[in-house]
């Protein structure tokens, strides 16, 4: 086994990776940037490197230097930055370093989505329709050629792919040229690659993914599936396993899907394999994504294994420690990403220092963050501060200990969508387990939700004695609120 | 004894305020005539204060810096506190000017000085967090003064777009 | 089921029961003192109720006058106070409200620790040799003559028991007397009552507990055993499941001895079964404890059941949730008991506030605690400020989550036992799993664990970086600490 | 450049530290000839500053409000600050007054004026959080002055017994 992994990932997920590797009794060499260093992977460590690249946690260069002046054996990339890249995959395997993910060729397999598609294809599984778009430079007409071939509604996705960004929905052919655009735009400060290439929209449908370890010896086993269709902007908000919308046959359908499409592409290490189920319940292979995601822990809480420990393990040569018959799957899990973004002003992102930082806790509940009080969370990253993730017997147990697990998070110094996800768990739809990819499009967010008039009136009474406290305590004359123009919807009171 | 109109949501109500001599962090507050007590559990230090009791019913809440907004439960209220003793109004809000809520880089502006625009049109796109965010016009009027470019980036509270 | 529970307690086990009411949808109050104004199962309750009795959370009549007043149907009495109290049990009943917990004359039958011997004795199982004591008033060669009869070393007890307080160790005739005064003493202050008797101490064993669940329905199972060797002044420091001092015959046998004696009692509710097992492995019954204890959380961790919830739905007449069949025990937990006291000064209690309290987080870690950021721990209560639990496969997984979890969990305002819990958790008798009731007399704290020469150097360059930053801020002249005469053992650094 | 004599556990060290112009937090430190580099990411901060990070090893420490003991990992050491600059030294500690560490209630006394104990010697219970607290003496010595009777409750700091 490795003595020394170096992490080259910020926030949560290192913080994520850096449990494992200790329990593991592997040294950790932990990166950040002087935005990060309040993050709580940079304090729980073992050793520690401030970047100096503009490029920060994705700059090749920089990574592969610190691991071979560190004598990290191996390098854990997480998710986003240096994740999924094979060309950074193929120069540490060049400097006897082991790449934590699938070998290279594999990435370049499962990394070209359309290349994907038609082998999953040409195995006898459903894809999406979808075509290949023009170069940036090609004239409109050209483009509306390929948008009909596919047919509206379709989506704009870049090749690239991964974490819902820099996809776009197009309703209609005169929407069809902006959409380009923009999705190009974003793709290419995402990923710093403008291909794009149209799909199909199959709507209503429901966004599964199935969680696959494979090790070297042949070894590949699933986790079960997990349910993705809570999605705002693309990003999902709240996923849970095993999926509400399937019944015992397509579930086990679906698994067998899985297997067969990883052992397709010889993959190794941990991934997901992801498909689209529409109406009349037939899945459609999407793509393969060879990291851990965000949402890993909701298969690691109905299966009890610890999937960075077995993305390592794999990493090192060794066997997968359960066969699938050894594999339970148990309960039902699920997970909210908790983002630093104000819900009330178009979640615009919040960054700030946090003055209240108190985790829920009780049987089953778990949150992968890396703040804590005291802690800055910084503007240059994604929003994403924490992972709440909870487990019950079954789905109702589950969706009330969210519920209430939701209620004792309490986080002051940024703006969350805390109070987003506290409405969406009250939704009757959800709490049905009767939603789809549209949910998020009708959820309607209360700005005054659960407030009686008992409340309303409580309220009341604790402004006027909070307006005397801070009088009393002689405050510093207190700035203005920052008055931007954002939008603001409110509701009245119950009076 | 003070004596306070809150209005919440636009809807004003006249409180009075008593804190006890006795118990340091009780208050009797007197709304409309309804008589309530709040208690402050960390009366001892008031910058802490993020939760009270109100007639034996704990809350947690959360109110802005400038006292102009209250979260509780999962909702959040605009308040308005109208202090008769001091004698001050505290002036109402929004006013064209728009400033930039987080810092970031403005990459795209969509209005022109002069043009007509109306509540809620998107103005400009400001990049932050690896996030596109549009910023949208807060009242219905004239784009008055554009004070940032495309590719600028811009400090917290730093004015970008005036509309009159 | 119903829908107010009145919560007769403070600290995490009140947080912890209303964590489950509020998964069950039941509104909850809590009652409080100024001094745990702080805590959190205050913040958490549906309606809170300050006491103003001098007694506290034990007294009877104003917390019966809460629940009449506050509409609650049932009363939760958490562990101690008015937990194990027949007389307040029966009140309740009158009352029309619900005791969650045994009946009554079941409270009555195994509160009696004599006479619960006593049966199970005649039941055919074994209980240690013991002796009821004289009266207060009597005479010191009666007493002899009484401790003669069970033989040395022997353990001067109280009758009422519970939490293994005013239990006192005593090797030869000639301390007798002294622990005696010193046992009624401490039985007196604890429990309100200074009954005690002698048992033959049976020394080297096993301390082991087995966790029942018993319905109104005749149904009784039990949730595996629970190894509570590792104790500190009749203190559980660290408690784990399974035992690793049985092997599966002797582990059958207790629980079907258990599952036995609980129905020898009619008991219902939840209690622990409790056993000295000696070096020839004879397992001896003790007592029965017939409440929820602190530890119950390992047990859940194993069995994936909700104890608490168990408790108030049994308590609601309804069935258990599961029959012994469906109970799965699997992988090992354990769970260290963090108090608020220093061990640098012989476990001096630590009150204060917190500044810093950051918890380990990850894969099957939970904490049970009520403290957070800011709040204030009483010097009038418990030390337990915080339960640890952590989960693994197998001991060697659960050990090194726990070693892991440890060095994350951050507390600072108040001293607390974490590093004596470090310490243990590196020892490798601890880590073998091969320790007995003796252990914590063997084990030495090392007041500099831990510290490479490396450290120490670095050490000496923060503390130099400290010293100019505390000049820099011209902080208030800091006040000289307290100078108490208490020991101090410390050892000199790798030099 | 700021010149320290910094003991630990009777171990001196001679210690030169000089914040680094350039980068806020950072300072350069030279122990008997070494060189390290001492980051304090909280340096906005210093009341928090809970944790450092030297030649890249990052540490969770705590220094006691007056500079005089430190606790990391699981170990806590005597520490003694000697500033050559400021001309003081801090007096060593130890005297033989024993004042109450908790607030409580002594609930016995074991010792009477003028005895002589020993060093550790049990003198008296202090009652305090459900727990009997033994408290030994800090010295050898005679027993000077008893400034509490059983049953008393005291308060923390408060002066209980002398040793002298």
């Amino acid at each position: 086994m490795f003595k020394k992994i170096l992490i080259a990932n910020r926030g949560e997920i290192a913080t994520r990776i850096i449990r494992t590797c200790r329990e593991m009794g592997i040294l950790t060499v932990a990166l950040y940037t002087s935005a990060d260093r309040d993050s709580l992977h940079v304090r729980l460590a073992d050793e520690v490197k401030l970047l100096q690249s503009p490029n920060r946690y994705g700059d090749a260069d920089e990574v592969l230097a610190i691991a071979k002046a560190t004598g990290a054996e191996a390098i854990h990339p997480g998710y986003g930055f240096l994740a999924e890249e094979a060309g950074f995959a193929e120069r540490c395997a060049a400097e006897g370093i082991v790449f934590i993910g699938p070998p290279p060729s594999v990435i370049r397999a499962v990394r070209s989505k359309m290349e994907a598609m038609e082998a999953v294809k040409r195995a006898g599984y459903r894809v999406p329709l979808y075509a290949d778009l023009p170069d940036v430079g090609a004239d409109e007409a050209a483009l509306q050629q390929v948008a009909k071939e596919v047919g509206f509604p379709l989506v704009v996705k870049s090749a690239r792919g991964g974490r819902g960004r820099g996809a776009r929905v197009v309703l209609r052919a005169d929407r069809l040229l902006e959409a380009v655009r923009a999705a190009r735009h974003e793709a290419e400060l995402i990923y710093g690659d403008d291909h794009l290439y149209l799909e199909r929209v199959i709507a209503p449908s429901h966004y599964l993914v199935v969680q696959v370890l494979a090790d070297a010896h042949g070894n590949v086993v699933h986790l079960g599936e997990r349910e993705g269709s809570l999605l705002r902007h693309n990003q999902k908000l709240i996923e849970e396993s095993p999926s509400p919308s399937l019944n015992d046959t397509q579930r086990s359908a679906l698994w067998t899907a899985a297997i067969d499409i990883a052992r397709l592409f010889n993959f190794q290490n941990t991934g997901a394999v992801e498909f689209l189920v529409d109406s009349a319940g037939n899945f459609h292979f999407t793509e393969v994504k060879a990291r851990i995601q965000i949402e890993h822990g909701v298969s690691e809480m109905i299966a009890s294994i610890d999937i960075v420990r077995e993305q390592i393990r794999i990493a090192a040569g060794e066997k997968l420690a359960r066969t699938q018959e050894e594999i339970r799957l148990d309960g039902w899990a699920m997970q909210c990403r908790i983002n630093a973004e104000d819900p009330w002003n178009d979640y615009l992102p919040s960054p700030g220092r946090l003055t209240r930082f108190r985790l829920p806790q009780g049987p089953d509940v778990r949150v992968d963050t890396y703040g804590y009080v005291g802690c800055a969370i910084p503007e240059r990253f994604d929003p994403l501060l924490a992972n709440l993730l909870v487990k019950g017997d079954d789905r109702a147990m589950c969706v009330s200990r969210l519920r209430r697990a939701l209620m004792e998070f309490r986080i002051v110094g940024v703006q969350t969508n805390l109070a987003l996800h506290k409405q969406i768990v009250q939704d009757p739809a959800f709490i049905a387990g009767n939603y789809d990819t549209r949910f998020m499009e009708h959820f309607q967010f209360d700005v005054s939700a659960n407030t009686s008039r008992e409340a309303c009136r409580d309220l009341v009474a604790m402004t006027a004695v909070a307006y005397l406290l801070r009088r009393r305590v002689d405050a510093p004359v207190i700035p203005e609120r920052i008055k931007s123009g954002w939008h603001r919807s409110a509701r009245r009171l119950p009076s | 004894m003070h004596k306070l109109t809150i209005i919440i949501e636009n809807k004003p109500y006249e409180v009075e305020v008593t804190p006890s001599r006795a118990t340091p962090g009780d208050y009797a507050v007197n709304i409309d005539g309804q008589l309530l007590t709040v208690y402050v559990p960390d009366y001892d230090n008031p910058e802490l204060a993020d939760w009270m009791i109100v007639d034996d019913r704990p809350y947690e809440l959360l109110f802005s810096q400038d006292m102009r907004s209250a979260q509780i439960y999962s909702g959040r209220y605009d308040i308005q506190v109208r202090d008769k003793e001091a004698g001050s109004v505290r002036p109402a809000s929004g006013d064209g000017r728009v400033k930039a809520p987080i810092p970031g880089m403005v990459t795209r502006i969509h209005v022109e000085p002069g043009q007509l625009v109306e509540l809620g049109q998107p103005l400009l796109v400001l990049e932050a967090m690896k996030m596109e965010n549009e910023i949208r016009s807060p009242l219905a009027g004239a784009v008055r003064q554009l004070a940032v470019k495309p590719g600028q980036t811009v400090t917290l509270g730093e004015l970008m777009i005036e509309i009159e």
